[in-house]
Protein backbone atom coordinates (compact mmCIF):
# COMPACT_ATOMS: atom_id res chain seq x y z
CA UNK A 1 0.00 0.00 0.00
CA UNK A 2 1.74 3.44 -0.83
CA UNK A 3 1.04 6.87 -1.82
CA UNK A 4 2.58 8.32 -5.22
CA UNK A 5 4.19 11.53 -5.06
CA UNK A 6 4.90 13.18 -8.10
CA UNK A 7 7.39 16.89 -8.95
CA UNK A 8 6.86 18.95 -10.99
CA UNK A 9 9.24 21.86 -13.37
CA UNK A 10 11.57 23.63 -11.02
CA UNK A 11 10.72 21.72 -7.96
CA UNK A 12 11.59 18.30 -9.86
CA UNK A 13 14.49 19.77 -10.96
CA UNK A 14 16.09 20.87 -7.51
CA UNK A 15 14.84 17.46 -5.76
CA UNK A 16 16.00 15.78 -9.04
CA UNK A 17 13.39 13.65 -8.99
CA UNK A 18 9.77 13.56 -10.62
CA UNK A 19 8.12 10.41 -9.37
CA UNK A 20 8.41 7.91 -6.73
CA UNK A 21 6.10 6.03 -3.98
CA UNK A 22 6.04 6.02 0.19
CA UNK A 23 5.28 2.84 1.27
CA UNK A 24 2.40 3.66 4.26
CA UNK A 25 -0.12 1.61 5.63
CA UNK A 26 -2.34 4.88 7.23
CA UNK A 27 -3.20 8.03 6.06
CA UNK A 28 -0.72 10.50 6.25
CA UNK A 29 -0.93 14.61 5.84
CA UNK A 30 1.21 16.45 3.37
CA UNK A 31 3.54 17.44 5.27
CA UNK A 32 4.84 14.10 6.86
CA UNK A 33 4.81 13.13 3.15
CA UNK A 34 7.16 15.35 2.33
CA UNK A 35 9.55 15.05 5.42
CA UNK A 36 9.63 11.12 4.92
CA UNK A 37 11.04 11.94 1.44
CA UNK A 38 12.98 14.50 1.11
CA UNK A 39 14.02 15.13 5.08
CA UNK A 40 17.08 17.08 4.69
CA UNK A 41 14.85 19.78 2.18
CA UNK A 42 12.99 22.47 3.05
CA UNK A 43 9.48 22.57 0.62
CA UNK A 44 9.73 25.89 -0.68
CA UNK A 45 7.09 28.49 0.84
CA UNK A 46 5.42 28.86 -2.67
CA UNK A 47 4.76 25.09 -3.07
CA UNK A 48 1.42 24.07 -4.43
CA UNK A 49 0.24 20.84 -3.79
CA UNK A 50 -2.67 18.70 -5.21
CA UNK A 51 -4.08 15.32 -4.40
CA UNK A 52 -5.30 13.11 -7.14
CA UNK A 53 -5.23 16.33 -9.55
CA UNK A 54 -7.46 18.78 -7.56
CA UNK A 55 -5.61 21.57 -5.78
CA UNK A 56 -5.48 20.96 -2.04
CA UNK A 57 -4.80 22.96 0.94
CA UNK A 58 -1.41 21.96 2.97
CA UNK A 59 -3.29 20.96 5.86
CA UNK A 60 -5.35 18.44 3.97
CA UNK A 61 -4.93 13.92 4.56
CA UNK A 62 -3.51 11.80 1.88
CA UNK A 63 -4.98 8.62 1.83
CA UNK A 64 -3.36 5.37 0.70
CA UNK A 65 -3.17 5.35 -2.97
CA UNK A 66 -3.38 9.04 -3.29
CA UNK A 67 -1.79 10.65 -6.45
CA UNK A 68 -0.44 13.73 -4.30
CA UNK A 69 1.68 16.38 -6.47
CA UNK A 70 3.86 18.88 -5.44
CA UNK A 71 4.91 22.42 -7.53
CA UNK A 72 5.74 25.70 -8.11
CA UNK A 73 3.21 28.50 -8.93
CA UNK A 74 2.11 28.09 -12.52
CA UNK A 75 3.36 29.94 -15.69
CA UNK A 76 1.23 28.91 -18.11
CA UNK A 77 -0.64 31.07 -20.90
CA UNK A 78 0.87 34.23 -22.45
CA UNK A 79 3.14 36.30 -20.64
CA UNK B 1 -16.95 22.63 -25.52
CA UNK B 2 -13.43 21.34 -25.84
CA UNK B 3 -10.03 21.28 -24.78
CA UNK B 4 -7.13 20.37 -26.53
CA UNK B 5 -2.98 20.03 -24.88
CA UNK B 6 -1.03 19.39 -27.91
CA UNK B 7 2.32 19.17 -29.51
CA UNK B 8 2.29 19.87 -32.38
CA UNK B 9 2.40 23.17 -33.63
CA UNK B 10 -0.87 25.44 -33.11
CA UNK B 11 -2.73 27.11 -36.27
CA UNK B 12 -5.09 28.94 -34.48
CA UNK B 13 -7.04 30.02 -37.75
CA UNK B 14 -7.46 26.95 -38.89
CA UNK B 15 -8.33 25.74 -35.74
CA UNK B 16 -11.29 27.85 -35.98
CA UNK B 17 -12.42 27.26 -38.99
CA UNK B 18 -12.33 24.05 -37.90
CA UNK B 19 -14.42 23.96 -34.89
CA UNK B 20 -16.99 26.36 -36.10
CA UNK B 21 -17.62 24.88 -39.15
CA UNK B 22 -18.43 21.80 -37.02
CA UNK B 23 -20.63 23.63 -34.14
CA UNK B 24 -23.88 23.27 -36.69
CA UNK B 25 -26.18 23.24 -33.66
CA UNK B 26 -25.39 27.13 -33.03
CA UNK B 27 -25.96 28.47 -36.39
CA UNK B 28 -27.19 31.92 -36.49
CA UNK B 29 -27.63 31.35 -32.46
CA UNK B 30 -24.34 33.71 -31.36
CA UNK B 31 -23.58 36.93 -31.84
CA UNK B 32 -19.79 37.22 -30.60
CA UNK B 33 -16.93 35.48 -30.59
CA UNK B 34 -13.89 36.60 -28.47
CA UNK B 35 -10.87 34.89 -29.02
CA UNK B 36 -7.29 34.78 -27.76
CA UNK B 37 -4.28 34.16 -28.86
CA UNK B 38 -1.06 33.79 -26.99
CA UNK B 39 2.13 34.13 -28.67
CA UNK B 40 6.15 33.24 -28.03
CA UNK B 41 7.57 36.25 -27.89
CA UNK B 42 11.65 35.92 -28.62
CA UNK B 43 12.21 38.53 -25.44
CA UNK B 44 11.06 38.54 -21.82
CA UNK B 45 12.69 40.79 -19.09
CA UNK B 46 15.04 42.27 -21.16
CA UNK B 47 16.73 38.99 -22.34
CA UNK B 48 16.69 36.72 -26.35
CA UNK B 49 14.85 34.27 -25.63
CA UNK B 50 15.76 31.58 -28.55
CA UNK B 51 13.17 28.99 -27.64
CA UNK B 52 10.69 27.41 -24.84
CA UNK B 53 9.91 24.64 -22.96
CA UNK B 54 6.43 24.29 -21.33
CA UNK B 55 6.05 21.19 -18.96
CA UNK B 56 2.53 20.49 -17.63
CA UNK B 57 0.88 17.74 -15.35
CA UNK B 58 -0.70 15.65 -18.11
CA UNK B 59 -4.27 14.58 -16.52
CA UNK B 60 -4.35 17.24 -13.85
CA UNK B 61 -4.46 20.15 -16.40
CA UNK B 62 -7.19 18.90 -18.50
CA UNK B 63 -8.94 18.89 -15.22
CA UNK B 64 -8.11 22.01 -14.39
CA UNK B 65 -9.19 23.57 -17.58
CA UNK B 66 -12.85 21.98 -17.74
CA UNK B 67 -13.45 22.98 -13.94
CA UNK B 68 -12.49 26.55 -14.94
CA UNK B 69 -14.59 26.73 -18.26
CA UNK B 70 -17.79 24.97 -16.33
CA UNK B 71 -17.13 28.10 -13.64
CA UNK B 72 -17.04 30.31 -16.20
CA UNK B 73 -20.44 29.23 -18.27
CA UNK B 74 -22.21 29.81 -14.59
CA UNK B 75 -21.03 33.35 -14.35
CA UNK B 76 -21.64 34.33 -18.17
CA UNK B 77 -24.39 33.36 -20.75
CA UNK B 78 -21.97 31.32 -23.29
CA UNK B 79 -22.56 28.96 -25.52
CA UNK B 80 -19.70 27.01 -26.40
CA UNK B 81 -15.49 27.44 -25.60
CA UNK B 82 -12.44 26.28 -27.26
CA UNK B 83 -9.47 25.89 -25.86
CA UNK B 84 -6.10 24.84 -27.17
CA UNK B 85 -2.78 24.78 -25.32
CA UNK B 86 0.46 23.63 -26.23
CA UNK B 87 3.02 21.86 -24.52
CA UNK B 88 6.77 20.75 -25.33
CA UNK B 89 9.08 22.90 -27.14
CA UNK B 90 8.46 26.10 -28.92
CA UNK B 91 9.85 28.61 -30.91
CA UNK B 92 9.53 32.47 -30.96
CA UNK B 93 6.29 33.78 -32.97
CA UNK B 94 4.76 30.24 -32.19
CA UNK B 95 1.12 30.65 -30.78
CA UNK B 96 1.37 28.89 -27.37
CA UNK B 97 -2.16 29.04 -26.87
CA UNK B 98 -5.94 29.94 -27.54
CA UNK B 99 -9.16 30.81 -26.03
CA UNK B 100 -12.58 31.24 -28.44
CA UNK B 101 -15.39 31.97 -26.93
CA UNK B 102 -19.50 32.04 -28.56
CA UNK B 103 -22.36 34.13 -27.06
CA UNK B 104 -25.20 35.28 -27.85
CA UNK B 105 -24.01 38.81 -26.49
CA UNK B 106 -20.35 40.52 -26.57
CA UNK B 107 -20.30 41.62 -23.31
CA UNK B 108 -20.13 37.71 -21.95
CA UNK B 109 -17.85 36.79 -25.21
CA UNK B 110 -15.43 39.28 -23.71
CA UNK B 111 -15.60 38.88 -20.19
CA UNK B 112 -15.75 34.89 -20.19
CA UNK B 113 -12.55 34.91 -22.83
CA UNK B 114 -10.59 37.10 -20.13
CA UNK B 115 -11.71 35.21 -17.24
CA UNK B 116 -10.83 31.76 -19.05
CA UNK B 117 -7.64 33.50 -19.79
CA UNK B 118 -6.42 35.00 -16.10
CA UNK B 119 -8.00 31.32 -14.57
CA UNK B 120 -5.53 29.63 -16.38
CA UNK B 121 -2.94 31.67 -15.72
CA UNK B 122 -3.04 31.32 -12.02
CA UNK B 123 -4.26 27.29 -12.44
CA UNK B 124 -3.44 25.76 -14.83
CA UNK B 125 -0.57 23.17 -14.40
CA UNK B 126 1.69 24.85 -16.90
CA UNK B 127 4.97 25.45 -16.48
CA UNK B 128 7.39 27.91 -18.85
CA UNK B 129 11.33 27.11 -19.15
CA UNK B 130 12.84 29.65 -21.04
CA UNK B 131 15.79 28.98 -23.24
CA UNK B 132 17.82 32.09 -23.38
CA UNK B 133 20.97 32.97 -25.57
CA UNK B 134 23.15 31.42 -22.76
CA UNK B 135 21.39 28.66 -20.39
CA UNK B 136 18.17 28.54 -19.82
CA UNK B 137 15.42 29.34 -16.79
CA UNK B 138 12.21 28.96 -14.93
CA UNK B 139 9.50 31.66 -15.45
CA UNK B 140 8.89 32.86 -12.01
CA UNK B 141 6.43 35.97 -12.53
CA UNK B 142 3.13 35.55 -13.75
CA UNK B 143 2.36 39.15 -15.38
CA UNK B 144 -0.86 40.44 -14.39
CA UNK B 145 -3.52 40.29 -17.46
CA UNK B 146 -4.74 44.18 -16.20
CA UNK B 147 -1.43 45.99 -16.26
CA UNK B 148 -0.51 48.37 -19.39
CA UNK C 1 -3.04 49.42 -39.38
CA UNK C 2 -5.82 48.17 -41.58
CA UNK C 3 -9.77 49.10 -42.19
CA UNK C 4 -11.74 47.25 -45.02
CA UNK C 5 -15.06 48.13 -45.67
CA UNK C 6 -16.48 45.02 -47.99
CA UNK C 7 -19.57 43.68 -49.72
CA UNK C 8 -17.98 39.82 -50.12
CA UNK C 9 -18.27 37.46 -47.63
CA UNK C 10 -16.05 37.85 -44.77
CA UNK C 11 -13.85 34.92 -43.41
CA UNK C 12 -12.28 35.96 -40.40
CA UNK C 13 -9.73 33.03 -40.24
CA UNK C 14 -8.65 33.62 -43.69
CA UNK C 15 -8.21 37.36 -43.04
CA UNK C 16 -6.50 36.32 -39.69
CA UNK C 17 -4.16 34.07 -41.59
CA UNK C 18 -2.90 36.20 -44.09
CA UNK C 19 -2.62 39.45 -42.22
CA UNK C 20 -0.36 37.80 -39.40
CA UNK C 21 1.57 36.17 -42.18
CA UNK C 22 2.36 39.44 -43.53
CA UNK C 23 3.43 41.25 -40.33
CA UNK C 24 7.01 40.56 -40.35
CA UNK C 25 8.35 42.96 -38.48
CA UNK C 26 6.50 41.83 -35.73
CA UNK C 27 7.33 38.43 -35.64
CA UNK C 28 8.39 37.04 -31.98
CA UNK C 29 7.29 40.92 -30.51
CA UNK C 30 3.58 40.50 -29.61
CA UNK C 31 2.44 38.07 -27.06
CA UNK C 32 -1.08 38.56 -27.13
CA UNK C 33 -3.90 38.78 -29.40
CA UNK C 34 -7.61 39.56 -29.00
CA UNK C 35 -9.82 39.21 -31.58
CA UNK C 36 -13.82 39.83 -31.75
CA UNK C 37 -16.13 38.66 -34.54
CA UNK C 38 -19.39 39.30 -34.69
CA UNK C 39 -21.78 37.34 -36.21
CA UNK C 40 -25.50 37.83 -37.75
CA UNK C 41 -28.00 35.92 -35.69
CA UNK C 42 -31.32 34.90 -36.90
CA UNK C 43 -33.30 36.19 -34.12
CA UNK C 44 -33.62 39.84 -32.97
CA UNK C 45 -36.02 41.05 -30.28
CA UNK C 46 -38.31 37.86 -30.23
CA UNK C 47 -38.51 37.58 -34.19
CA UNK C 48 -36.92 35.63 -37.09
CA UNK C 49 -34.21 37.68 -39.01
CA UNK C 50 -33.71 36.43 -42.47
CA UNK C 51 -31.40 39.00 -44.04
CA UNK C 52 -29.74 42.02 -43.24
CA UNK C 53 -28.90 45.29 -45.24
CA UNK C 54 -25.82 46.92 -43.78
CA UNK C 55 -26.22 50.73 -45.07
CA UNK C 56 -23.02 53.06 -44.05
CA UNK C 57 -21.59 56.84 -45.07
CA UNK C 58 -18.76 55.60 -47.51
CA UNK C 59 -15.90 57.57 -46.85
CA UNK C 60 -16.90 58.88 -43.23
CA UNK C 61 -17.06 55.11 -42.04
CA UNK C 62 -13.51 54.81 -42.99
CA UNK C 63 -12.24 58.23 -41.42
CA UNK C 64 -14.35 57.45 -38.42
CA UNK C 65 -12.67 53.59 -37.74
CA UNK C 66 -9.35 55.55 -38.05
CA UNK C 67 -10.04 57.89 -35.59
CA UNK C 68 -10.77 55.35 -33.09
CA UNK C 69 -8.07 53.06 -33.27
CA UNK C 70 -5.90 56.23 -33.31
CA UNK C 71 -7.65 57.08 -29.73
CA UNK C 72 -7.05 53.53 -28.55
CA UNK C 73 -3.39 53.28 -29.89
CA UNK C 74 -3.19 56.41 -27.67
CA UNK C 75 -4.70 54.69 -24.98
CA UNK C 76 -3.18 51.04 -24.86
CA UNK C 77 0.12 49.90 -25.80
CA UNK C 78 -1.12 47.91 -28.84
CA UNK C 79 1.14 47.23 -31.94
CA UNK C 80 -1.10 46.52 -34.88
CA UNK C 81 -4.73 46.52 -35.80
CA UNK C 82 -6.82 45.23 -38.06
CA UNK C 83 -10.51 46.07 -38.50
CA UNK C 84 -12.89 44.67 -41.50
CA UNK C 85 -16.89 45.73 -41.35
CA UNK C 86 -19.12 44.32 -44.30
CA UNK C 87 -21.49 46.17 -45.71
CA UNK C 88 -24.78 45.36 -48.06
CA UNK C 89 -26.95 42.61 -47.52
CA UNK C 90 -26.25 39.84 -45.10
CA UNK C 91 -27.36 36.39 -44.46
CA UNK C 92 -27.70 34.80 -40.75
CA UNK C 93 -24.60 32.89 -39.74
CA UNK C 94 -22.05 35.21 -41.45
CA UNK C 95 -19.65 37.57 -39.79
CA UNK C 96 -20.12 41.18 -39.51
CA UNK C 97 -17.50 42.84 -38.39
CA UNK C 98 -13.78 41.37 -37.16
CA UNK C 99 -11.46 43.49 -34.89
CA UNK C 100 -7.77 42.08 -34.40
CA UNK C 101 -5.39 44.10 -31.79
CA UNK C 102 -1.43 42.66 -31.11
CA UNK C 103 -0.07 43.86 -27.82
CA UNK C 104 3.33 42.78 -26.30
CA UNK C 105 0.68 41.99 -22.94
CA UNK C 106 -2.81 40.63 -22.90
CA UNK C 107 -4.80 43.23 -20.46
CA UNK C 108 -3.85 45.72 -23.50
CA UNK C 109 -5.05 43.36 -25.89
CA UNK C 110 -8.32 42.76 -24.67
CA UNK C 111 -8.94 46.36 -23.47
CA UNK C 112 -7.85 47.43 -27.22
CA UNK C 113 -9.99 44.96 -28.78
CA UNK C 114 -13.25 45.86 -26.53
CA UNK C 115 -12.27 49.65 -26.76
CA UNK C 116 -13.00 49.77 -30.22
CA UNK C 117 -15.84 47.56 -30.48
CA UNK C 118 -18.12 49.91 -28.44
CA UNK C 119 -16.62 53.06 -29.70
CA UNK C 120 -17.79 51.19 -33.19
CA UNK C 121 -21.30 50.68 -32.33
CA UNK C 122 -21.74 54.60 -31.13
CA UNK C 123 -19.99 56.43 -33.82
CA UNK C 124 -19.17 54.41 -36.79
CA UNK C 125 -21.38 55.46 -39.52
CA UNK C 126 -23.39 51.94 -40.04
CA UNK C 127 -27.16 51.69 -40.16
CA UNK C 128 -28.44 47.59 -40.13
CA UNK C 129 -31.74 47.44 -41.36
CA UNK C 130 -33.46 43.70 -40.49
CA UNK C 131 -35.61 41.55 -42.97
CA UNK C 132 -37.73 39.92 -41.28
CA UNK C 133 -40.21 36.78 -42.29
CA UNK C 134 -42.95 40.08 -43.25
CA UNK C 135 -41.47 43.18 -43.77
CA UNK C 136 -38.59 44.77 -42.62
CA UNK C 137 -37.22 47.58 -39.96
CA UNK C 138 -34.35 49.51 -38.95
CA UNK C 139 -32.48 48.04 -35.90
CA UNK C 140 -32.76 51.41 -33.38
CA UNK C 141 -31.44 50.19 -30.36
CA UNK C 142 -27.97 49.80 -29.55
CA UNK C 143 -27.01 47.20 -26.84
CA UNK C 144 -24.27 47.81 -24.32
CA UNK C 145 -21.63 45.30 -24.36
CA UNK C 146 -21.25 45.58 -20.63
CA UNK C 147 -24.34 43.33 -20.23
CA UNK C 148 -24.66 39.78 -19.44
CA UNK D 1 -22.28 78.14 -55.04
CA UNK D 2 -23.30 75.14 -52.71
CA UNK D 3 -23.86 72.95 -50.19
CA UNK D 4 -24.15 69.04 -50.72
CA UNK D 5 -26.72 68.01 -48.11
CA UNK D 6 -26.70 63.74 -47.46
CA UNK D 7 -29.29 61.79 -45.30
CA UNK D 8 -28.80 57.96 -44.60
CA UNK D 9 -30.77 55.03 -43.48
CA UNK D 10 -34.06 55.41 -41.74
CA UNK D 11 -34.41 59.21 -42.12
CA UNK D 12 -33.35 58.71 -45.60
CA UNK D 13 -36.49 56.82 -46.08
CA UNK D 14 -38.35 58.95 -44.38
CA UNK D 15 -37.53 62.10 -46.44
CA UNK D 16 -37.44 60.13 -49.79
CA UNK D 17 -34.53 61.44 -50.95
CA UNK D 18 -30.96 60.42 -49.44
CA UNK D 19 -28.89 63.86 -51.31
CA UNK D 20 -29.59 67.03 -52.81
CA UNK D 21 -27.55 70.59 -53.23
CA UNK D 22 -29.01 73.89 -51.80
CA UNK D 23 -27.78 76.86 -53.22
CA UNK D 24 -26.10 79.58 -51.35
CA UNK D 25 -23.67 82.39 -51.46
CA UNK D 26 -23.37 82.88 -47.58
CA UNK D 27 -22.38 80.08 -45.08
CA UNK D 28 -25.64 78.83 -42.70
CA UNK D 29 -26.20 77.39 -39.85
CA UNK D 30 -27.64 73.63 -39.56
CA UNK D 31 -30.25 74.00 -38.66
CA UNK D 32 -31.30 76.85 -41.79
CA UNK D 33 -30.11 73.98 -43.94
CA UNK D 34 -32.48 71.65 -42.39
CA UNK D 35 -35.30 74.34 -42.12
CA UNK D 36 -34.85 75.41 -45.96
CA UNK D 37 -34.57 71.85 -47.25
CA UNK D 38 -37.41 70.41 -45.47
CA UNK D 39 -39.70 73.16 -44.14
CA UNK D 40 -42.62 70.96 -43.69
CA UNK D 41 -40.46 68.20 -41.34
CA UNK D 42 -39.09 68.45 -37.75
CA UNK D 43 -35.77 67.13 -37.28
CA UNK D 44 -35.74 63.97 -35.10
CA UNK D 45 -34.46 65.25 -31.64
CA UNK D 46 -31.81 62.29 -32.14
CA UNK D 47 -30.69 63.49 -35.56
CA UNK D 48 -26.89 63.27 -35.85
CA UNK D 49 -24.76 65.79 -37.92
CA UNK D 50 -21.55 65.02 -39.48
CA UNK D 51 -19.95 68.32 -41.96
CA UNK D 52 -16.89 66.91 -44.21
CA UNK D 53 -17.81 63.51 -42.69
CA UNK D 54 -16.41 64.49 -38.85
CA UNK D 55 -19.14 64.49 -36.16
CA UNK D 56 -20.25 68.14 -35.13
CA UNK D 57 -22.68 69.74 -32.71
CA UNK D 58 -26.01 71.06 -34.25
CA UNK D 59 -24.43 74.80 -33.49
CA UNK D 60 -22.03 74.44 -35.89
CA UNK D 61 -22.08 76.71 -39.18
CA UNK D 62 -21.76 75.25 -42.93
CA UNK D 63 -19.73 76.60 -45.09
CA UNK D 64 -19.87 76.87 -49.04
CA UNK D 65 -18.81 73.69 -50.33
CA UNK D 66 -19.26 71.62 -47.27
CA UNK D 67 -21.35 68.32 -47.23
CA UNK D 68 -23.45 68.05 -44.59
CA UNK D 69 -25.30 64.74 -43.31
CA UNK D 70 -27.75 63.97 -41.15
CA UNK D 71 -28.43 60.02 -40.02
CA UNK D 72 -29.75 58.30 -36.92
CA UNK D 73 -27.95 56.81 -34.77
CA UNK D 74 -25.52 54.68 -36.07
CA UNK D 75 -26.32 50.58 -34.96
CA UNK D 76 -22.96 48.62 -36.74
CA UNK D 77 -20.77 46.14 -35.03
CA UNK D 78 -22.59 42.98 -33.85
CA UNK D 79 -25.68 43.12 -31.43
Amino acid sequence: MSITVRYFASLSEVLNKSEEKLETTTALDIKEVWNQLNPDKIMPNNTLVAINMAYVEMGQTVQIDDELAFFPPVTGGAL
Amino acid sequence: MKIKIIEAELNPWQEMEHYQANMTTLSGKFGATNIFVGTMRDFNEGDVVTSMTLEHYSGMTEKQLAKIIEKTEQQYAILDVLLIHRVGLLLPNQPIVLIAVWAVHRGDAFDACRNIMEALKSSAPFWKKENLIEGSRWVTKNTQGYQT
